[in-house]
């Protein structure tokens, strides 16, 4: 199940429906990530987050595909949040229900680090001294092109 | 007979510097997304960066695409940065 | 932080309590291992699991002070529980808070490998027809080991 | 003189087969884990399987070692079977 949306999101919720998927369920692997609170340059206040509606959802829906054809996934949950966010607020959040650990660790981890270069998602940096559109780094793409190896 | 057209999008730092959310192009037979690339580029002032050294990225009806990907009319094609969530 | 426990454990109150480590915090990974409903073997009701009380907390306070070398790891939290435990129920803990997503799911990886293969707990199923130990995985030594290349 | 002595411990399938949780043994001069282990399973039944074809992991004062380690007098020895948790 995917959403994306503005209100913040309880990972406590999200983990109990992941833990509830049935038979043969013996592995939950979650991530969140978080707004920290330096960014790439000093005194961002927030961000804000632009994405581009209906195509957001099939990417990571695709992602999702992928993930259960490569490995045994029961359940797997993504939120992301867009619009505007505080430092240390909650925007992501991944979980993968497996009957295996290495299967939930590897399931998760490839939706999120093949999100952060494919789904598409926009962070502003919000500053005293302006805003700033945030920059892909190098170490993501080499991340996500990890996985096709 | 009706115009055949295409829905051009744009995103994050490249909607804002173009000063364009959204706009209606004429489709051509044998167009790629490149084409409507440099099309627009053509336009001169900030228009010119969508064929500049910062690498813009394409989808057509929402799922990415390379520059030869043919554009037709009725598509949806959007250029936006490279992404940046999670 | 670690725990050795007959009781379960709530993971809610844990993610808050990693979520909560400070400055410079972005990614939370947790991991949580749950009682499979067929184990090894058929008509398993449940698992007894033993421990080596004061070693199991030096082994895994070892593989937090090695997964803090090896990575960025702002907070660390293994929760293990011994005695009977049901079929379904938790059984491990293991969440990682980073400043970075690779760090926050490698260091919680590892811990819960390498703890599968050095912390001193032993599991016994129960089934109808009696009681048996499990036996290690060859998988499970790969694992662990595939850490040390 | 006091004599010298050491703790071994036995956890999971071994401490059940061998009906045995903990026993002190006499504490002998340059005297490795693998002896210790030599010595117990000499008494025969079920204590042979410490030289069995199932490998016994060793841990000295709550530490694993290899058979090779010296064991002092004072010292707690576990023997047990490969861990299985998580």
């Amino acid at each position: 199940m995917i959403s994306i949306q503005t209100e913040d999101f309880d990972t406590a919720s999200e983990y109990t429906a992941l833990r509830d998927s049935g038979a043969g369920t013996g592995a939950i692997a979650t991530f969140t990530g978080l707004v920290r609170d330096h960014g790439d340059t000093q005194d961002v206040s927030g961000l804000f987050l632009e994405h581009y509606p209906g195509m957001t959802e099939q990417v990571i829906a695709g992602l999702i595909e992928e993930a259960s054809r490569r490995w045994d996934v029961r359940k797997a949950r993504v939120i992301h949040r867009v619009g505007r966010l505080l430092l240390r607020e909650q925007i992501v959040f991944v979980g993968v229900c497996s009957a295996h650990r290495a299967d939930a660790f590897a399931a998760c981890e490839f939706i999120m680090d093949a999100l952060k270069t494919s789904a598409p998602f926009w962070k502003k940096e919000l500053a005293e001294d302006g805003e700033h559109w945030v920059e892909q780094k190098a170490s993501d793409v080499a991340r996500g092109e990890a996985w096709d190896k | 007979m009706t115009e055949q057209t295409l829905t051009v999008r744009f995103f994050a730092r490249l909607r804002e510097e173009l000063g364009t959310e959204q706009l209606t192009m004429p489709a051509n037979e044998e167009q790629t997304a490149g084409d409507l690339l440099a099309e627009l580029a053509s336009r001169g002032g900030p228009w010119a960066q969508l064929q500049g050294s910062q690498p813009v990225m394409i989808a057509i009806n929402q799922a990415m695409v390379k520059p030869a990907a043919v554009v037709k009319a009725g598509d949806e094609v959007a250029f936006f940065p490279p992404v940046t969530g999670g």
